[in-house]
């Protein structure tokens, strides 16, 4: 049942699937609601995000089990914002901002960073193999967990020197 | 709920209970106290996960770093007493059959007695 | 025990107790760090905030029925807010913003609206006393609760045509 | 948790049980459940708070609305088993005693049965 699931996985590069062409902000249209967090970019701040997107998804009557695959996308990709953040300037942590987006259908998430991403593109793992030796790949996790959690993900990178990760999860029709 | 650790030596072994958010933010408690066993002798380590209510892909590192790092010093671990959410994201990084996890702590106790290093399930086959 | 907590309550309309006077913006200094949260001015959204809140305080080392407190008293805040928002612009709601600023002895919370407190002040129920006929008294009842429950309570009115309420609760002294 | 609510009728009484957060999102849900009982010639009404794990002054204020309804309409109403939060915000509004709130559901129907309307403790004397 679950290794079902993990076959809905689309890569990161792959562009939306929608009739019109993914640009850097395709869905907030101003007559949807929108629930805007911003968290000073540091590990203890990413369970306040994962509590305020387990509020926005239980309304929106997601299941139990999606709303934890929720918190658990949104604060892989909070960690990931968090790591790659600018360090801090003057003293003052750069901020993350996550914006939550309920609408009839499904949640959609964007988590951004003041970061850029490599220029040579998101480095990926495509495998948990063990290596020749039977050691177990210990990193690059964070983005293959989403991508198994969520129905869409994409990386947008704007004309600002910033990083935003959208993330998709459709309600399953009852 | 912050990462709690608690840790118990009986005999040459030692049980650690993870309790909590396993997570970035609890990554570097759990690294330092899991850092002095994994660099002994003959590391024979168990973490029991039953009081994990989230993990998250730090997490999930932490414990293969000690897997493989066990491994390599010829040492024996186990994991045992997953939470729903603990089995959920081990499965979805594709581990949950490549890691010695059981289901109960007798299992774990068991598996970790008879074998100098635990295998993975898996990879019974080629060892 | 808990009617000496009730005693804690501080006039709306009084100063902050601190040793400068108080300004619109007191203590949002610019090396703290700080969590926003921007929500619809919809009772749907009240629930995340709530969660949210819970998230920073218990972050805070704040005992669980401290943490229960903070919920409500934000929650009440919301509530106010959502209630005296203006009307919705071009089908769109108003936003709430809630900024919740944790330091090393309190909590200090924020919650800004777009609308305007009445020119007369904020008429307060000083009492919960039964009328001459015996029926109790129904509203007014938020700022109560919410001055029972946090340590420091004040409106703010900036020149911007909006409401702010700041909320101070202290850690206690173990 | 979204409001939930439950109501069934025994005998002349209705006994609604509230579950989840009684709050501004769930007060026009609860208003109008509520608006037929208290428009009803003789209510009486029993409030199970067993299940609420919220309540913030719009769901005070509308059991209050309630009890002075059926006062007025010389009815009996009851409230049962608050959870500690309930009772906090209940005492933080200086209405733990002037509301017939009481420890055990059987209680509260002793209360319900042995009067017309359920007079609030404290006005006892001057009834
Ligand atoms: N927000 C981001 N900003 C910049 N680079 C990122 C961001 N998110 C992911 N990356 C890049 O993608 C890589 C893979 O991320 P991830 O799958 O989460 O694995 P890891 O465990 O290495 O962080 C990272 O090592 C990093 O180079
Ligand atoms: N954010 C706000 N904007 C404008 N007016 C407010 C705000 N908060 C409170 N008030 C005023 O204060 C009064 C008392 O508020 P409160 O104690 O919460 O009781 P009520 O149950 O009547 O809302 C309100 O009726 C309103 O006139």
């Amino acid at each position: 049942m679950v290794n079902s699931r993990t076959q809905k996985t689309h890569a990161a590069s792959l562009p939306i699937s929608r009739a019109t062409a993914p640009k850097p902000k395709p869905r907030f249209d101003g007559s949807d609601e929108k629930v805007v967090i911003q968290i000073p970019a540091h590990p203890r701040y990413v369970r306040v995000v994962r509590l305020a997107a387990a509020g926005v998804a239980s309304g929106l009557n997601f299941s139990i089990e999606d709303v934890e695959d929720i918190k658990l996308a949104v604060a892989e990709a909070c960690n990931n914002a968090i790591l790659h953040a600018p360090p801090p300037k003057s003293g003052r942590l750069p901020m993350v901002t996550i914006t939550l987006l309920p609408l009839a259908d499904r949640l959609e998430m964007r988590v951004e960073d003041e970061g850029r991403l490599p220029s040579s593109g998101v480095p990926r793992r495509k495998t948990t193999e063990a290596s020749d030796e039977g050691a177990l790949p210990e990193g690059g996790l964070g983005l293959l967990i989403i991508e198994s959690l969520m129905d869409e993900v994409q990386h947008l990178t704007g004309m600002k020197s910033n990083t935003t990760l959208l993330m998709v999860k459709y309600l399953r029709a009852v | 709920m912050n990462l709690q650790i608690q840790s118990e030596t009986v005999d040459d072994k030692t049980i650690m209970s993870l309790r909590g958010d396993v997570d970035l933010g609890g990554a570097p408690e759990l690294r330092a106290i899991l850092s002095p066993i994994l660099e002994s002798d003959n590391p024979r380590l168990l973490i029991d996960l039953s009081g994990v209510n989230f993990m998250d892909s730090t997490g999930v590192g932490i414990i293969v770093n000690a897997f493989n790092r066990v491994r390599e010093k010829q040492g024996a671990i186990a994991f045992c007493t997953p939470t729903p959410r603990v089995h959920r994201v081990l499965q979805i990084s594709g581990l949950l059959t490549k890691l010695p996890l059981y289901e109960t702590r007798e299992a774990a106790l068991t598996a970790l007695e008879s074998s100098f290093h635990a295998p993975p399930q898996t990879s019974e086959a080629t060892a």
